[in-house]
């Protein structure tokens, strides 16, 4: 068992680089633009666990497959009713903001009343619900993969050397129009504020007249929808399956921590910041050990700035 | 004496479950049986760390893992029989316990939950890609079987017995120890922690200790499987395993000492037996959870003081 | 109400007994991934296995009107949920022949459950050199080792195309890691080299890192080795980041549905594979259309659905051999197999191992045009 | 002067920019009943906070019965004799009430894992002793009757005293009472009262914070005076109220407590 297995994979790459001197800022810099775009989709799943997770504190293990639901109902309407990508786009994310408000209402509501312990009886429930929709969309959509037919041409967009395909920019551009939208309304409008205080104290949010029924249900069905909004987004560009949502949820709870609970702004940069590091890690250390950065990374913030790299440190 | 009425129900199901291959024939309903007391040797130990002290660790499966390839790799590279193979991979799964528990335990509640998720990504990727150590993803083959002078436990209702024993003991060793000072210092410590600390409890030390007692269970727990089985591989460590942990325990009934073996026998059969839905099989499970939690809240071994109490009010 | 009381349990009784005259069916049990990411390759090798079975049981079934009956169970991919599937199967419901695991890990982990039970078991799929390598007397295969496939395609890049510096980009599991494997010795074998090499988790999606690296490294060819749903992302991505050289896919880049989701991106790639429709023999054609008029959402099969077919024709002509279809005697039929299925000419040597065709195809148009084929050796 | 009982010398807490408590220091002698009294702010909480470990000191040390605790856990002060209650009430909610006062006895009981698994007979015969206490702390606090209910069942008052019990179970030298009558009516006041003058017979020095000023008066042998986090007199009940700079300081802060 020699000591060396470990960093065996990563001779061959470190010598390269040194062999191939200008190529290498331009393999460098597409690497980093590759880290940045996968970034950008994590940042929008994140975002909407980090109102569920962080807000709520309900550890919502069925974020997946809200995730997998905005693909797969955007790609049933451009079959069936009407092929307009946009359009599509638009009816999943609210179709799965019902499913998110409709879980709410019959589950969480529920949960909340008998006063037991969100965090850990939330945390079964949404793990039953995933369950839920994973195999009964196995089902209904068969195994097959789902591809949305992209309202773009394959064909990359040229930033210089840079190759970045053109339904990537589009994602991005939609992921950062929407994050800044529910920061916007979280700090700025009435309902965000109702939120922030019902999370702050929801016994006195209630005593000052905010509905914290209708905040919890709101803030549900913002985060599905966010969630809906990353799978409709990624259906033109990576295949939608039934289990496509299990792969997400893990690094959606790694980058909410990194970026500190219920911190919008947070989950943006940390979903940029786990996408660069795996797409650094991957091309210049190796493949295998590209999850394991994620989770050292957690680790490291847990122990050294609790609240996230972004948050505001919380008094004791 | 209280103690002693117990004390025959422990007596009575022992003698049942002793008897039980006897009663049935079909070699299926032992290996499922086999697979019981494995997953109870699991839910045990987790639900001391979830029921007792009232952290949520979702890392568990992680030592599971180690358990299974501690003993695999020391019967087949030192050649060791199973018998030194099994107190080793519990010790060592005990000792992977303890310096993670050191670390994870400066924090609770879902900090808590995500550091245990990340230990277990970590030792997940290890063994995976450690291949000159673990074979990695091809997995390590023809396990020994655990034998005594020369008698094989090959056939199922060996193991049957083998992992009854083991079971039964970790019930007396946990029933024991939850109704000294240490289980007493396990419920401070999930009741009101400050107040603990305030009478001399080392919230800590205490969280520790029940920690490293879960995963050495949780060690034995592998080691039966790998020889029972006789083959492994990264994905005994699937985080679809550690879900049925969680539903053993919360629908068994955390929190109590045989709520979570009654949950790992119902939740080991009932996937089995809903095998006749085919395709509706996991639908029909996750809407069972579902139903479970929210009208369950404190598991099914509370169902019988449930329905009494009922009973007796409308009387 | 007495009357209609009366009446039921007559018919009831009738249909007792018509149950029971009808010969005993022979029960092979299938284990294959149906849920979870492969489960449409999975699912693939089940339909191909439905459908030998409905032509057997039309044609009179075997040994004299006995029909075969499939138990289909849901295995995962996982070695945990396969071995306990088998353990049903064995127990519970009696099966003569196991065929099954897809995933090489699940194989290995039910083929020491079989060899205990001593119960026959065929994989069609798992191609883990080891499964046939352990010495286990009640286990064949009938697909190639990964490295007989690779031998073949590595003599054909380096004598026809002339190629000599390679990147491979597979999974990080059992098959993807006996791929590299493979790929590294064949080509050294053959005066090539493996460049760099890079392994992915399963089900993933975002594959830039690897294209970038290996269009830095600029090699001959390219050769990926996945399944449908990740071939057809990494062939897309690999098309967006405008990467010239040949590429070569493993059998999968050569499915109707790979086509179908790669679109213009499959076009030019190269696969090795055990099987595919555009090899015209008689059979083939009468398979392909057997199987897009079964199943219609499914068209034109790929090699998972001509492995399941084959599988089950295996398991008829042991059976038939052997003249009775007890565990024991299936297992002595299947050493006598010789059959000539879709894959070419069956036969299991010693250890279990069958040497299938393996077919070097080209994609064109949507099509994949058959280049060269070639027996498979040790 | 013999080495103090108990003393707090130069203690200083800050938070960021706030200095809660600033060179704090006084003395507490054996079977004394001492008051630490002061408007609301004053840093009465976060002294005794400091003190029983729950937060760490900036500067200063505390030594008790000539051992220095400073910068140690809480519970490694609980075990050297020094137990405390809480301003929110705290409990072990869905425990009973006979059983959380025998987990408030984890100090004297015998936690050795051997001694548990083989049941020696050290461990039966402490497992006892730890019974008989608790049934004297359940007649000696009077929540005899309610030994089976579970605490969160409690009535307030009867959680304040579940609180005193269980402090008493840890075998205090020194115990530290956060505000114990606070919230109570005048008769339910004057039996903690009571109860509080029966510990001292028993020989446990204590340590109270209080606003009733009447109850300080009464039951304190001396009284020392916080504002803004420092001391500004300190001497018996009779002294501290004629103390100009108290008045001044009482005149300004209110003398309600804060449930």
């Amino acid at each position: 068992m020699e000591a060396g297995a470990w960093f065996r994979p990563c001779l061959p790459n470190l010598i390269l680089i040194r062999a191939k001197g200008r190529a290498v800022f331009i393999i460098l810099f597409q690497q980093i633009v590759n880290g940045l775009i996968i970034g950008g989709i994590y940042a929008l799943i994140a975002a909407g666990l980090t109102t569920i997770f962080g807000l709520m504190n309900v550890v919502n293990f069925a974020h997946g497959e809200f995730y997998m639901l905005g693909g797969m109902v955007a790609f049933l309407i451009t079959q069936t009713l009407w092929s307009n990508y946009f359009f599509a786009l638009a009816a999943s994310i609210t179709i799965v903001m019902v499913i998110g408000f409709l879980v709410e209402k019959i589950l969480i509501k529920r949960l909340r009343a008998t006063g037991v312990d969100l965090l850990v009886t939330g945390a079964l429930v949404t793990i039953g619900v995933s369950i839920f929709f994973q195999n009964t969309s196995l089902l209904i959509f068969g195994s097959i993969p789902k591809l949305i037919p992209s309202p773009f041409s394959t064909e990359p967009f040229k930033i210089g050397p840079i190759l970045v395909g053109r339904m990537y920019l589009f994602a991005a551009a939609v992921t950062v129009a929407v994050i800044l939208l529910a920061h916007y309304s979280i700090k700025k409008t009435k309902l965000g504020m109702a939120m922030r205080a019902t999370f702050q104290d929801k016994d006195v949010a209630s005593l000052v007249g905010v509905n914290i029924d209708r905040v919890y249900s709101f803030t549900f069905t913002l985060g599905a929808g966010l969630a809906a909004t990353a799978g409709a987004l990624l259906g033109p560009i990576f295949v939608i399956y039934p289990n496509a949502g299990e792969r997400v949820v893990l690094k959606a709870f790694v980058i909410v921590i990194m970026g500190g609970m219920g911190n919008f702004l947070g989950a943006i940069l940390g979903g940029f910041l786990l996408g660069v590091t795996e797409s650094l890690t991957s091309a210049y250390i190796s493949a295998e050990y590209k999850d394991l950065i994620g989770f050292v990374i957690v680790l490291l913030i847990l122990v050294f700035r609790p609240s996230g790299l972004f948050g505001k440190t919380k008094r004791i | 004496m209280k103690v002693g009425t117990s004390h025959i129900w422990y007596v009575i199901g022992i003698v049942v479950l002793a008897l039980l291959p006897v009663v049935i024939r079909s070699d299926y309903d032992i290996h499922i049986f086999v697979m019981v007391w494995i997953f109870s040797l699991l839910v045990i130990g987790f639900n001391l760390i979830f029921g007792y002290i009232g952290q949520l660790s979702l890392g568990h499966t992680a030592y599971f893992a180690i358990g299974c390839y501690t003993s695999a790799l020391a019967t087949l590279k030192w050649g060791v029989p199973f018998w030194v193979g099994l107190p080793f991979a519990t010790v060592v799964s005990g000792f992977f316990g303890f310096v993670i528990g050191v670390i994870a335990l400066r924090w609770r509640s879902h900090f808590f939950v995500i550091a245990t998720i990340c230990f277990w990504g970590i030792i997940h990727l290890i063994i995976l890609n450690w291949v000159s150590l673990t074979n990695g993803p091809v997995g390590i083959g023809n396990i020994p079987i655990p034998s005594i002078g020369g008698m094989l436990f090959s056939t199922k209702v060996h193991f049957y017995y083998l992992t009854l024993i083991f079971v039964a003991g970790a019930l007396w060793f946990t029933k024991k120890i939850l109704s000294s000072p240490i289980g007493r210092a396990f419920n401070a410590v999930r009741e009101n922690e400050p107040l603990a600390e305030s009478v001399g409890v080392s919230a800590y030390r205490v969280a520790t200790l029940a920690f490293v007692i879960a995963t050495a269970l949780a060690g034995m727990a592998g080691s039966f499987y790998a020889h029972y089985v006789t083959y492994i591989s990264p994905e005994i460590d699937e985080f679809s395993i550690m879900i049925s942990i969680l539903v053993m325990v919360v629908l068994g009934g955390k929190g109590t000492i045989f709520g979570p073996v009654v949950g790992a026998l119902i939740f080991t059969f009932l996937p089995e037996y809903l095998r006749f839905a085919k395709d509706l099989r996991l639908p029909i499970f996750g809407l069972i959870l579902i139903m479970g939690i929210v009208f369950l809240p404190r598991g099914i071994i509370t169902l019988p003081k449930l329905i009494l109490s009922r009973w007796v009010d409308k009387r | 109400m007495k009357r209609v009381l009366v009446i039921s349990t007559f018919f009831f009784f009738l249909a007792w007994i018509g149950l029971g005259r009808a010969a005993e069916s022979i029960k092979i049990g299938l284990i294959y991934p149906l849920s979870g990411p492969i489960a449409y390759d999975g699912q693939s090798v089940v339909n191909g296995a439905k459908l030998a079975t409905e032509e057997i049981n039309k044609k009179g079934g075997l040994l004299r009107g006995r029909p075969i009956e499939l138990v289909i169970e849901d295995g995962q991919g996982l070695p945990a949920v396969s071995v306990t599937a088998a353990e049903k199967l064995i127990n519970r419901d009696k099966v003569v022949a196991l065929m099954g695991c897809y995933r090489s890990s699940a194989s290995l982990a039910v083929q020491a459950i079989a060899e205990k039970s001593k119960i026959p078991m065929m994989s069609v799929v798992s191609s883990a050199p080891k499964l046939t390598e352990g010495g286990f007397k009640y286990y064949f295969r009938n697909t190639p080792k990964e490295y007989m496939l690779v031998d073949v395609a590595a003599r054909f890049l380096v004598t026809k195309l002339g190629i000599k510096k390679v990147s491979f980009l597979g999974p990080n599991d059992e098959w993807g890691r006996a791929g590299l494997e493979a790929w590294t010795e064949m080509m050294k074998k053959h005066g090539g080299q493996v460049v760099s090499a890079d392994l992915f988790m399963t089900g993933e999606t975002n594959y830039q890192p690897y294209l970038t690296k290996i269009k830095s490294i600029n090699p001959d060819a390219m050769i990926v080795q996945s399944e449908t749903l990740d071939g057809s992302m990494i062939f897309k991505q690999a098309k967006e980041m405008g990467l010239g050289m040949i590429k070569i896919g493993s059998g999968p880049m050569a499915s109707q549905k790979f086509m179908e989701l790669a679109k213009d991106a499959s076009e030019g790639i190269y696969s090795i594979l055990p099987w595919v429709h555009t090899y015209d023999t008689p059979e083939n054609k009468a398979f392909t259309e057997a199987y897009a008029k079964r199943f219609p959402d499914r068209g034109i099969p790929d090699k998972y659905g001509a492995a399941g077919y084959d599988g089950i024709y295996v398991f008829a002509d042991a059976i038939t051999k052997a003249g009775k279809a007890d565990r024991e005697s299936i297992r002595k039929g299947m050493t006598m197999v010789e059959w000539k299925g879709l894959q070419g000419v069956i036969k299991f040597d010693a250890k279990g191992q069958s040497h299938p065709l393996a077919f070097i195809t080209q994609n064109k148009g949507g099509i994949p045009i058959v280049m060269g084929y070639m027996e498979t050796r040790e | 002067m013999k080495d103090a009982f108990f003393s707090a010398e130069a203690l200083t807490v800050q938070f960021g920019g706030l200095t809660a408590v600033d060179h704090l220091s006084f003395e507490i002698q054996q079977g004394e009943i001492i008051s630490l009294i002061g408007p609301n702010g004053a840093g009465k909480t976060t002294a005794f906070n400091v003190i029983t470990g729950f937060i760490r000191l900036t500067e200063g040390a505390i030594r008790f019965l000539g051992q220095d605790l400073t910068g140690m856990k809480p519970f490694q002060i609980a075990q050297h004799g020094i137990v405390r209650t809480f301003q929110q009430t705290r409990v072990f909610p869905e425990v009973a009430v006979e059983e959380c006062i025998r987990m408030g006895a984890h100090k004297i009981a015998e936690k050795g894992l051997m001694a548990i698994l083989t049941n020696s007979s050290r461990y039966k015969q402490k497992e006892k002793e730890i019974l008989e206490r608790a049934e004297q702390i359940l007649t000696f606090t009077g929540l005899k009757e309610k030994a089976s209910v579970l605490a969160k069942n409690l009535s307030y008052g009867e959680q304040r005293l579940l609180e005193i019990a269980v402090a008493l179970a840890a075998e205090p030298k020194l115990l530290l009472c956060d505000e114990p009558v606070c919230g109570m009516n005048p008769e339910e006041s004057r039996s903690t009262m009571e109860l509080i003058r029966a510990l001292r017979k028993q020989g446990i020095t204590i340590l109270l914070v209080e606003h009733d000023m009447n109850v300080v008066m009464d039951i304190s042998d001396r009284i020392v005076v916080l504002n803004y986090g420092k001391k500004i007199a300190e001497g018996s009940p009779g002294e501290v109220s004629e103390n100009k700079k108290v008045i001044e300081a009482y005149l300004g802060g209110s003398l309600k407590c804060s449930i």
